[in-house]
């Protein structure tokens, strides 16, 4: 079973390096919204700095969004889906695998250029340190709750928009505290409420990696047959 | 184990697709060593029946039961389901393809040749699979039956897009396959020539 | 010699500033390279394969102007 | 582009743009260039470094503008050399000029990158501040953008003629839309702030930090060029091995 579940891993990352697209798209896409804030607020140094966790998180939600129709529409087209229902491994941990790749070729990425798109800005030093940090714990809630509506809308036409708008209540959590954590620190006051948001965004992760799973293959398994 | 000693029953099935009842009422038995034909027109169910057979489709009514197999597992779990899509990535090459199939269908580590020699693609082993005709995706996609061995193989039009010499090799194939007292259900148009197979008309019973 | 590296405080820009060209650059360097005999190599294997049945002579007309037909 | 609307110079064109002159010309080509570039360079780090001034205003900071500035004048060159090999791809159709569009991307990328950063690297203990959405670092960042949006339009589309076209007229667009962009980016920054806080146009240049400049500018040009052709080369056998596959699968089917 391990076997199986190694073997529907390298799969995904194979694929994933091959085409190219995916993650990068998504970092490309990141780095756009990004870029586009100050063009639409004007480049006041001290109103970026102040607006910066927050924006950060929301491109960086959108831009895992944009990847979710990814997650499996491509493996139902071709019929590999079929395939991987029939397999050794639990439908639970196909998904698993599949959001776990999904988090090392989109997640994770996207974390590596946060800071980066924080420079442009302005985020306060301080601020780095509990932001890669609730990134690097919500994104893997990202990609599990995600799974969850890529997985409802397999199969429907044009259902990456739908699977955006189903997915986005279930993200609203890891927003606030994701952000919570970084504007804790950039705004000054002690680590505190820093902790505080970290340790929640934390919970509703470990949420996610139960929930991910059980809802993915229910929505699969309602899909499918 | 001997897969001589399965049987695989449908009892009493139904399928009902989109509201419309495709077939109801539907039985047949089947013995390790037995082929089984599907006939009809189109829309007849002849893809539900498969897909019901590999667990990929819910059963209406009826039950679908495999005696003699391993009892952990489902039915569609021991089968192997090669329906029109042939679930092929065009940027793994061919024996990527194949290895991976092991791995994730029968947590077999390593080889892949005997598959590929079977199907005559082994010289194009190391060719992404984007390279390929139509022909060629058909029979690297039948290479998964030979790859994993499961006692039942379901197939739908498994020869479409294949020409006279591979429609031969899969025969040839499929003969060894119940020669080694596995079961095949097929749907086809085309008269396969299988000595001593069943056939099942569908269409018939809901008209009657 | 310390002074050049101490760099008149700001060593750590300038010399971030030219690791990093550095970097980029034998990166790029090393991709373009790699690429290139990956590219050979594999052309050769194949070109064996196919042995005396296409000439390369013929492989080298149409390499690129058979797509764009 | 004008000399070749003659004939002569169109066939002379053509000659060179066949596949197997360029690889032959290339490969003789290579192993000078690598030489040449790393001599001036080399050249070009020791006074970058070691035999010029600092600047009386920037102090030793102003080294960092022996890396920077050559790698903002490969980025609009890069830009320039894909738009025009783009225009050559699609007006005479030849996958040469289609392979030398598709090359230079990734090497202009990477030097607009560089540029962006060493320029991040310079603001700092000049301004104060590693990234200010100025004018010109604005229209820098977006013309990475572009570099980035070509170079996955290629990755995305499988065939390479088609490929090709499509990727030939957004490297064209975008070469159109950069002076509006840039324009349109000046006007924007205005608006918002005054342009007074601060200019990339400080001293001009004193004679002494002339010559690190420019052997590191031709240094940087004639990697530039190197590196083209060894990714045009590589791009060449690769679309060989894309033949070569195509044949093989070809030939199986008929036997």
């Amino acid at each position: 079973m391990m076997r199986a579940f190694l073997a529907l891993l390298a799969r995904d990352l194979r694929l994933a390096v091959r085409l190219g697209g995916g993650g990068g798209m998504a970092v490309f896409f990141f780095l756009i919204v990004i870029s586009l804030l100050p063009l639409g607020i004007g480049p006041d140094r001290a109103l970026l700095a102040k607006v910066a966790p927050g924006m950060l998180w929301v491109a960086l939600l959108l831009a895992a969004l944009l990847t979710l129709d990814r997650l499996f529409q491509a493996d139902y087209e071709d019929g590999s889906l079929d395939l991987l229902t029939m397999g050794p491994l639990p439908l639970e941990l196909v998904v698993v695998a599949k959001a776990v790749g999904h988090w090392l070729t989109t997640g994770l990425p996207l974390v590596v250029a946060a800071p980066l798109l924080g420079v442009l800005l302005n985020l306060p030093g301080e601020a780095y340190p509990p932001m890669m940090a609730a990134m690097l714990i919500g994104t893997p809630a990202l990609s599990f709750l995600g799974a969850i509506g890529a997985a409802l809308t397999v199969g429907i036409r044009r259902g990456g928009l739908l699977a955006s708008l189903l997915v986005l209540p279930f993200y609203i959590p890891v927003l606030i505290f994701g952000v919570g954590a970084a504007d804790a620190a950039a705004g000054g006051f002690s680590g505190e409420a820093g902790r505080q948001s970290l340790l929640l965004l934390g919970a509703v992760a470990l949420a996610s990696l139960v929930l991910g799973p059980l809802g993915g293959a229910a929505a699969l398994r309602a899909n499918l047959r | 184990m001997t897969i001589s000693e399965l049987s695989l029953c449908a009892r009493d099935l139904a399928c009902e697709r989109g509201g419309r009842l495709v077939y109801d009422g539907l039985s047949f038995s089947l013995k390790g060593g037995e082929a089984l034909v599907l006939t009809g027109p189109n829309g007849a169910g002849k893809s539900s029946l498969l897909r019901q057979l590999a667990g990929l489709l819910d059963v209406t009514r009826g039950e679908i039961a495999l005696e003699g197999g391993d009892p952990e597992r489902t039915p569609g779990e021991q089968a192997h389901y090669a329906g029109h899509l042939d679930a092929l990535k065009p940027s793994m090459s061919v024996v990527e393809t194949v290895i991976f199939w092991r791995r994730f269908l029968g947590s077999i580590p390593q080889g892949a040749e005997t598959a590929l020699e079977a199907l005559g693609l082994l010289h194009l082993a190391d060719l992404p699979v984007a390279y390929l005709s139509a022909g060629q995706r058909r029979r690297l996609s039948l290479a998964r039956l030979i790859a994993v061995p499961r006692p039942i193989w379901l197939l739908d039009e498994p020869t479409v897009a294949l020409d006279a010499a591979s429609v031969a090799r899969l025969l040839g194939l499929m003969k060894g396959h119940l020669g080694q007292g596995g079961m095949i259900v097929a749907a086809t148009h085309l008269d396969l020539g299988l000595e001593g197979a069943k056939t099942l008309r569908l269409g018939a019973e809901v008209a009657a | 010699m310390d002074e050049i590296f101490h760099m008149g405080g700001y060593a750590f820009y300038v010399w971030s500033a030219y690791g990093a060209a550095f970097a980029v650059i034998v990166a790029l360097v090393w991709h373009s390279v790699a690429d290139y005999r990956a590219q050979t190599r594999l052309a050769e294997t194949l070109e064996k394969a196919a042995g005396g049945r296409v000439r390369r002579a013929a492989h080298l007309e149409r390499e690129t102007g058979e797509d764009a037909s | 582009m004008a000399a070749m609307n003659s004939p002569t110079a169109l066939q002379r064109f053509h000659a060179y743009a066949n596949p197997a002159r360029f690889m032959a010309l290339s490969s003789r080509l290579v192993a000078p260039l690598w030489i040449l570039s790393v001599l001036v360079l080399g050249a070009g780090l020791w006074f970058a470094l070691f035999d010029s001034p600092p600047d009386y205003q920037q102090g030793e900071t102003v080294r960092i503008m022996y890396v920077h500035v050559p790698s903002a004048w490969l980025s609009m060159f890069g830009y320039g050399v894909m738009a025009f090999a783009s225009a050559v791809g699609l007006v005479f159709r030849h996958p040469l000029s289609d392979v030398c569009a598709k090359s230079a991307a990734p090497i202009g990328a990477s030097f607009t990158f560089l540029a962006l950063l060493t320029g991040s690297l310079w603001g700092q203990p000049m301004w104060g501040t590693w990234w200010e959405w100025d004018a010109r670092m604005t229209s820098v960042l977006i013309l990475f953008f572009l570099y980035l949006g070509y170079i996955a339009l290629w990755a995305t589309i499988e065939e390479p003629v088609r490929a090709a076209r499509a990727a030939a007229v957004l490297a064209l667009v975008g070469a159109i839309n950069i002076p509006i962009i840039r324009y349109s980016v000046v006007w924007w920054n205005t608006l918002h702030q005054p342009a007074s806080v601060f200019r990339m146009d400080g001293p001009s240049i004193a004679p002494a930090m002339l010559l690190p400049l420019g052997l590191m500018g031709v240094g940087f040009t004639l990697l530039f060029i190197t590196l083209l052709l060894v990714r045009m080369r590589a791009e060449v056998m690769r679309r060989r091995v894309r033949n070569l596959r195509l044949a093989t699968a070809g030939a199986a089917a008929e036997g």
